[in-house]
């Protein structure tokens, strides 16, 4: 592993860790301006997640460890996350820690400890916010599995970082199995991360949350890291996205020290572009029936593996 | 047309005597006629057994004779007699088969005996041979009998001429079987009829009747 | 001073009998829970320790034979121990020793039965697996097959005063009957000619390809009843919850596995060249075993038959990846068969360790609480620390979640099912990424149902004012579930050198197997593709090392004031445990999802209820619709046939008459 | 001699129990009878394994290794019956259901019984051999009948009734029999009937006549070991007597019709050298076992239960038997042994159960294993065995009878399974709740004597694992005589 890859890694892990709040403002923002509000600044969410950190925490009095380890752990599975995708450069040194495969189970497992915390407490909300993650979760996670597939197929293999280098390395190729499994991507990623159709990070009304239901015990420091976390998660999710789709620009080995220069700027570009995406789609789109959210799933997962077949049929 | 000797034919005569007496004890619903037709029946029996022994010289047939002449004519009738006045069941009920139709399958059957009869006939050197078929029919009938009669006691008696059929085949196949064999059967239709003695009066005691169809409790519950 | 054994064989049968002494023993002083909890039961879990340890060293060494004096006159019984059977061994005997120490604290006074006759019970069952396993021909297998579904049938009736126990029971030897005499008939297929019955004589025999499938069908039905295969899976969700839970962590953990050794036994030893398409029946049958299982998993409300319906779902997979493995056998791609029987045999591994804990976990609930039914606990992570916490890492494993266990054999799984491509058939390459699809789906299911079985024991507030009695487990039960526990993180961690042994069995079986899978100690890395890779251990390290930098920087840089407050009630003050989602409630989406698959019978309050309840039970179709008829169907015809037996002498003699009429006509 | 003891023992101790079979000690007695016809057919064993056939009395009885290892069973199974009888019939009388005349008519019958069986296995006079069967009908018939209820009287005469009927068809066949071996063998009269001379002559008998000698004399003692359709007598027979005739008539009078028909079936087979015969077995086992398996379903009285098991298991014997062969004969004759044990065994048991519950109806028996252990083991093992489950015995002659009817007959196999499928849910279905579940019932004024039941089962589960190699020669050489071909 060279100095470079070392620098790549440690660049991305903290870029990944620095940046993702700042895309969240980026997107409210996006959004507000084309529901023609006032925006709020783009560093909003620093702003917020410091107040956190100097509350007191106030924990319930059955909360058990559990429970305060979960942020911790949220946090951690996200930022080791970030640390596979490869959003610069193709050469990371962490990427044999796990392929896409073990992307998936690691975003699974976040998940998971997020709502057994949110049970921990034995409030209606919590438990209520906990069925509806895993409802939603249960049909997202095979849907990113099998979107993530069809690129493995393309690129004989599941490594996140190899699929990023075959995509991009080559010239431009339209793969239709893509343009299905990118469909399928998107819906997988509004769900994941709480945004409109499925949820509505703005609100606290029952009837419609899920992310924030799981979140309502919590404060302080731990809030903090959770909603970190969750913009992580975002930033994570759009990484993928590009990876996968928008891969050209990425750095690898060949380009050395220089590419890693332009990657940056490169990637820059993408987010913005991303987050204004979907602000779009956020302003466009209703919230859905939390029953209608499965079936958003279905679709998504419907999607991917018609991507797949496609693959298989079209050999493309 | 073969010359058969007056023996032999008397012999026959009494087969289809036999023959005859079988029918008859199909039709009757006299007990107490029933018990005279088996006694008969044991008479012709005897005698056929008689003859035999005499044209035959075997010495060891007029023992049979004998022992049928004192269980199957003597014995067992005043035996059933005497059950009869002891119970005084004297009339068996309408058989389950009307009686036109019980001749009829008869006279199917005694067919089919003759029928089976045939190989055997056609090897027995025995002077009586073709009088197998006809121990075969009298057996067979015996069963029919037994099938159709409502009695206990009409039931007993068939069982007991079926007995005499074998006998006849016995005798007509084979000149009757070795003497420990005869000895043997005749103990145990002996015991037989005790044991039936014992049986009806328990049925009586518990029933205080003969008839079957309250012996007919034991079955499997639909 | 007995001389140790030479051979594994040698090994193995020490064992055994070893095992059924200590079974007789439990008769000396059958009453006594001391002697025999704190005596005979730990022994037993000494002895699983060494079967392990001797099976292990025995699956890279020779086959080795040996003659019984006792058996049938002409087929005296055979034994042969090779790396199949031998790493069913090392399986049986790793689990065995933690359930052996749990079950040393788990059975006490007032369990149906004596301890005593328990332990004998229990020791029949474990020689008995061990025999099945190490059975050479159809005799000694049949005789070691029944005598394994017969102890564990009266294991499972221990508390046979309640009636849906003596059900279950009923049902389930019913059916294990019924499979065994499927198997009989397979082995008289098997044996071709030869009218010998010792394996032997069954991998000479060449078989003509129908008859040969006959004999794998016969198998699949066969063992599958055994397996809980749907549609043959009527008895596990009875019987396993039946049982104490030693024992259900023993028959789900274990006896299951005999019956995927059975199908390798069978199809790949005996039967030699399978043919790809009874890949295809074993992946079809896998995989709808594995869906239909886990949905019914996520609607359960009793806590073990919850359990039982996941073992169905394993079960499943592991027959899926059996499928695919055949399937690329006979397709000749080595490999990957090679990959696929790999990623199945550790599944069974997996399933071995993570399922027995979960069992013993809800068996150290159940005695703590006296409660199986969901909607009664809760909380209890409060009460009994040591079960919440090691329950939980079974829980995360059989959800699939990385670094444990589960996620391993789920990642094997995938690269085979993903690098099918080049199937020369097609449909079949068609059909594969389909069951891949099926896989991940279940497995995220899996997720979800373990989220419910872990939330409603274990977290929120105790549903029950009786829970706050609840005691922790006891020290020989926190031994056997920290030993099972245990085996899950190392099954997690250390893949590579796990495969390592996988891969002579596979070798011995299909001849073929992965290039160097050990190249990397600590990397996983199949060489099937490029690239693709897992490294547990660097995993574990780096979220380990993240989340200590996490945790060290916000108590640097911030305060680690904690306040305790009562949780938020939203104004509403009367906030109580009722108000939590009941188990029901959790299941619902699934329930409302899938609901074809579910004969849900539901009775709802009407808004003038004086009382108003609301009761829901949800009812496999399975049953209702294949089962009952059959049963219908064999009464009926009793029915007709009672007709013959009116009672009436004259009809009786008739019988005779007409029988003797027609045989006569028969010879004339 | 211990020939003459043997047959003498039984003997005297009927006329002696026809004196004294009322008295405190009858019952002791009996068994000491019975001891000693056992001892004596041990000696005789040992003389037969030591020395080979022999024949004694002019030829008028033989022992060879077919009928010397039923001798022996039939001996053994009288015995312990007598033991277990012991305490059984006391708590009758207790019960007050039986008379003391009664008690010793049934001592006196149960010492003449086990002779008239003996007397037919040892004869080598097919004429004396009918004699004996009908003399078991006759001695039995009291027996049935002996508590003098409605029920028991009906199933006494339907047992007289049917088995005289078909015994007299049996005598037929003999008749026919000797009058097919006089053309050959000549000579006045007895040698004719010596089944030795016969089976020495059988190529030579006339095939026309054996044949329908053959229907007869399956017809008849057909019958007695309650082959479908003929086995009408069976169930109220056993269901109604005192439980220990009934297992002394499932495990030991159905065998020795069957050896009766097994010693016919050799000669016609001998005379036909056609198949005829064996289809003709092969055709009863299977009705036979598919009846029964149906019939077991609607059982409500627990011993109507087991003797339809009975006429299940003869019906798989007499399939084996059809089948020939070495292998089959073995497993037909190992079947025997195993059947004829264990149903006596869960008949003991059964007993038992039913004296405790004060009734024969399943519905009423519940819970037997809490109330007395021993007994609720033994109804449960024993069940298990009979239905064919390892490592008991009796699965080890179904293994080799089923994979030997793979071979030979293939069609036969599946409809055998199937059969025992139904036959095992139906059992098992009714014993489980019977040893298993809640109960009422109260303890006994005696203690069971189940010391039988034990011996019985632990002797069919070492069969099950090891067949003792003298025992497996034995079979061996019986199966090679009954036309192993």
């Amino acid at each position: 592993m060279s100095p470079l890859n070392l620098t790549t890694q440690a660049l991305e892990i903290i870029a990944a860790i620095a940046a993702a709040p700042l895309f969240v403002g980026w997107v409210n923002q996006c959004r507000a301006w084309l529901q023609n509000r006032s925006a709020p600044s783009v560093l909003q969410p620093y702003r917020g997640i410091r107040k956190l950190f100097h509350k007191d925490a106030v924990l319930a009095e059955r909360a058990s460890p559990l429970f305060r380890i979960a942020p911790y752990m949220v946090f951690g599975a996200m930022v080791l996350a970030a640390a596979i995708i490869p959003s610069m450069g193709t050469r990371l040194p962490l990427t044999v820690a796990a392929d896409s495969i073990a992307l998936v189970g690691l975003l699974a497992t976040a998940r998971m400890f997020m709502s057994l915390a949110a049970m921990d407490v034995g409030t209606a909300f919590g438990t209520l916010g906990a069925r509806r993650e895993m409802m939603v979760g249960f049909l997202a996670e095979p849907a990113l599995l099998m979107v993530i597939f069809v690129a493995a197929l393309i690129s004989q293999t599941t490594s996140l970082a190899a699929i990023a280098e075959h995509l991009s390395s080559q010239t431009l190729a339209l793969y239709p199995s893509l343009a299905f499994t990118a469909v399928a991507f998107t819906l997988v990623l509004l769900a994941e991360n709480a945004r409109i159709p499925v949820d509505n990070p703005a609100t606290h009304l029952e009837l419609t949350m899920i992310h924030e239901a799981m979140l309502l015990e919590y404060s302080a420091r731990h809030l903090a890291l959770m909603e970190w976390a969750a913009a992580l998660k975002l930033f994570n999710y759009v990484c993928i996205g590009v990876a996968l789709f928008v891969p050209w620009g990425v750095a690898t080995e060949s380009q050395g020290p220089l590419g890693l220069l332009v990657s940056v700027p490169v990637l820059a570009l993408k987010l913005c572009g991303a987050g204004a995406g979907l602000a779009v789609i956020e302003t466009v789109s209703a919230k859905l029936r939390v029953f209608r959210a499965p079936e958003l799933m279905a679709t998504a997962f419907l999607f991917a593996v018609l991507g797949l077949l496609v693959h298989l049929l079209l050999g493309a | 047309m073969v010359h058969v000797p007056l023996l032999l034919q008397l012999v026959n005569t009494c087969a289809a005597g036999l023959l005859l007496l079988s029918f008859a004890m199909l039709s009757q619903r006299r007990v107490v006629t029933l018990v005279y037709l088996l006694a008969t029946q044991g008479a012709l029996l005897c005698l056929a057994t008689l003859l035999l022994a005499w044209r035959t010289h075997q010495h060891h047939l007029y023992i049979s004779a004998a022992l049928t002449l004192g269980l199957k004519v003597m014995f067992l009738p005043w035996l059933l007699h005497r059950l009869i006045r002891r119970l005084d069941v004297y009339w068996d009920t309408e058989p389950l088969l009307n009686t036109s139709v019980t001749m009829l399958l008869g006279l199917v059957i005694v067919v089919f005996a003759f029928g089976l009869a045939q190989p055997i006939a056609a090897l027995s050197s025995t002077a009586a041979r073709s009088t197998i078929g006809i121990a075969i029919a009298v057996i067979l009938l015996a069963f029919m009998m037994m099938i159709t009669r409502r009695k206990a006691m009409s039931q007993v008696i068939g069982f007991l001429s079926m007995e005499n059929g074998l006998f006849f085949g016995a005798m007509s196949a084979t000149y009757g079987m070795p003497m420990v064999v005869e000895l043997g059967v005749a103990l145990d239709v002996l015991v037989a009829m005790l044991v039936l003695g014992v049986f009806f009066f328990q049925i009586r005691e518990q029933f205080d009747s003969l008839d079957l169809h309250h012996l007919e409790s034991l079955k499997e519950k639909p | 001073m007995l001389t140790l054994p030479t051979t594994p064989l040698d090994g193995c049968l020490t064992v055994i009998a070893a095992w059924g002494v200590i079974g007789l023993a439990g008769l000396l002083r059958p009453h006594s829970v001391r002697f025999v909890g704190r005596v005979l039961f730990p022994l037993s879990a000494v002895c699983g320790l060494a079967l392990a340890v001797v099976a292990a060293r025995g699956i890279g060494a020779p086959a080795t034979h040996a003659v019984l004096l006792i058996g049938l006159p002409d087929l005296p019984l055979h034994l042969r121990s090779d790396a199949l059977a031998c790493l069913f061994l090392t399986m049986l005997g790793a689990a065995t020793t933690g359930i052996s120490l749990f079950a040393g604290g788990y059975f006490r006074q007032g369990h149906g039965a004596a301890p005593g006759l328990l332990c004998l019970q229990y020791h029949i069952f474990l020689a008995s697996m061990g025999c099945v396993l190490l059975a050479d021909d159809a005799y000694a297998f049949m005789v070691a097959w029944e005598s394994m579904a017969l102890s564990s049938y009266f294991l499972v009736t221990t508390q046979h005063r309640l009636a849906e126990i003596r059900r279950a029971g009923f049902i389930y030897l019913l059916i294990a009957h019924l499979g065994a005499l499927a198997i009989l008939l397979s082995f008289g297929v098997l044996q071709g000619g030869s009218w010998q019955f010792t394996f032997d004589s069954m991998r000479a025999a060449h078989l003509s390809p129908p008859w040969a499938t006959a004999a794998f069908l016969l198998a699949l039905l066969g063992f599958g009843a055994k397996a809980g295969l749907v549609p043959l899976h009527v008895w596990l969700p009875e019987a396993h919850p039946a049982a104490p839970s030693p024992v259900s962590a023993l028959m789900s953990g274990v006896m299951l596995k005999t019956a995927v050794y059975g199908v390798l036994r069978v199809s790949f030893d005996l039967l030699g060249a399978p043919p790809w398409w009874w890949g295809l029946v074993a992946l079809g049958v896998g995989l709808g075993s594995a869906f239909y299982g886990v949905i019914f998993t996520a609607v359960q409300t009793d806590m073990k038959r919850l359990l039982a319906w996941s073992s169905i779902e394993n079960i499943g997979i592991v027959f899926a990846g059996l499928g695919l493995a055949i399937i690329f056998h006979g397709f000749g791609m080595g490999a990957l068969a090679a990959l696929a029987l790999i990623a199945s045999l550790y599944h069974c591994l997996n399933h071995a360790c993570m399922k027995s804990l979960l069992f013993l976990g809800t068996g150290a609930v159940l005695h703590a609480t006296g409660e199986r039914n969901l909607g009664k606990l809760g909380g209890l992570i409060h009460r009994m620390p040591w079960v919440a916490w090691l329950t939980l890492i079974g829980a995360l494993a059989i959800a699939g979640l990385p670094p444990l266990n589960g996620f391993v054999s789920e990642w094997l799984l995938l690269q085979a099912f993903l690098f099918a491509g080049d199937v020369p058939r097609a449909f079949v390459d068609m059909l594969l990424p389909i069951g891949a699809a099926i896989v991940a789906l279940c497995t995220a299911l899996a997720g979800y149902a373990m989220v419910k079985f872990y939330g409603v024991i274990f977290l929120g507030q105790p549903r029950e004012p009786t829970l706050a009695g609840a005691q922790d487990a006891g020290m020989l039960e926190r031994l056997g579930l920290v030993w099972l526990a245990a085996g899950c993180v190392a099954l997690g961690l250390f893949p590579v050198q796990v495969i390592g042994q996988l891969n002579v069995v596979t070798h011995s079986l299909l001849g073929a197997a992965l290039a160097d899978p050990t190249a990397h100690w600590w990397l996983l890395a199949p060489a099937v593709a490029r690239g693709a890779a897992y490294g547990p251990l660097v995993f574990l390290l780096v979220s380990a090392v993240v989340i200590v930098l996490t945790l060290l920087a916000v108590r640097m840089f911030y305060h680690r004031r904690v306040r305790r407050a009562p949780p938020w009630d939203c104004g509403f003050a009367r906030l109580d445990a009722r108000m939590q989602d009941s188990a029901e409630g959790f299941g619902q989406p699934i329930r409302h999802i899938f609901q074809p698959f579910f004969l849900i019978d539901r009775e709802l309050p009407t808004a003038f209820d004086s009382k108003p309840r609301y009761r829901m039970s949800v009812a496999d179709r399975i049953w209702r619709f294949g089962y009952e008829p059959v049963g219908q169907a064999v009464r009926r015809m009793a029915e007709l046939v009672t007709v013959l037996q009116q009672g009436r002498i004259s009809t009786y003699l008739l019988y005779s008459f007409v029988t003797l009429l027609v045989l006569l006509a028969l010879v004339l | 001699m211990e020939f003459l003891l043997l047959l003498g023992t039984p003997v005297a101790g009927a006329l002696l129990l026809g004196v004294f079979g009322a008295r405190r000690w009858a019952p002791e007695l009996n068994a000491l009878f019975s001891l000693v016809t056992f001892a004596a057919a041990c000696a005789l064993t040992v003389r037969i394994v030591a020395h080979g056939n022999v024949l004694v009395a002019h030829e008028q009885f033989f022992i060879d290794p077919f009928n010397v290892f039923l001798v022996t069973l039939t001996a053994f199974v009288g015995f312990t019956t007598a033991l277990f009888s012991r305490p059984y019939m006391r708590v009758e009388m207790t019960h007050g259901r039986l008379s003391p005349g009664r008690l010793r008519l049934y001592h006196a019958m149960y010492q003449l019984f086990t002779f008239t069986m003996l007397l037919a296995l040892t004869t080598n006079n097919i004429g004396l051999l009918w004699v004996a069967m009908e003399g078991a009908t006759l001695s039995t018939v009291l027996l049935v009948t002996l508590y003098r209820t409605p029920a028991s009287l009906e199933a006494g005469w339907k047992y007289f009734i049917l088995c005289g009927v078909g015994i007299a068809q049996a005598l037929f066949g003999t008749i026919l029999i000797y009058f097919a071996a006089e053309k050959v063998v000549g000579g006045e009269g007895v040698t004719a009937l010596l089944w030795t001379h016969l089976d020495a002559v059988k190529t030579l008998l006339e095939p026309r006549v054996m044949s329908i000698a053959f229907v007869f004399l399956l017809v008849g003692y057909g019958t007695k070991v309650g082959l479908a359709p003929l086995h009408n007598w069976l169930p109220d027979a056993h269901a109604e007597g005192p439980t220990p005739i009934s297992a002394v008539l499932s495990g030991l009078l159905l065998n020795v019709a069957l050896y009766a028909v097994v010693r016919c079936k050799v000669l016609v087979e001998g005379s036909l050298g056609s198949q005829l015969p064996s289809t003709m077995l092969m055709g009863f086992g299977l009705v036979s076992v598919v009846l029964a398996a149906l019939f077991l379903w609607r059982q409500r009285d627990i011993k109507r239960l087991f003797a339809y098991s009975s006429v299940e298991h003869m019906g798989i014997i007499t399939f084996a038997f059809g089948m020939g062969g070495p292998v089959a004969n073995f497993a037909a004759l190992l079947h025997m042994t195993v059947h004829s044990l264990t149903k006596s065994a869960i008949f003991f048991t059964v007993g038992h159960a039913a004296q405790k519950a004060g009734s024969q109806l399943m519905d009423q028996i519940r819970g037997l294993i809490t109330l007395s252990p021993t007994i609720g083991w033994g109804l449960m093992l024993g069940s298990l065995a009979i239905v064919g489950m390892p490592p008991f015995g009796v699965f080890a002659a179904e293994f080799l009878i089923l994979t030997t009817a793979m071979k030979q007959q293939p069609w036969a196999t599946p409809i055998l399974l199937l059969a025992l499928g139904v036959a095992f849910a139906a059992v098992f279905g009714r014993v489980q709740p019977m040893v298993f579940g809640e109960t009422t019932a109260k303890r006994l004024p005696h203690p069971p004597a189940l010391l039988p039941v034990f011996v019985h089962l632990a002797i069919v589960l070492m069969l099950g694992l090891f067949v003792p190699p003298y025992l497996a020669g034995w079979y061996r050489q019986a199966a090679i005589m009954i036309g192993g071909h």
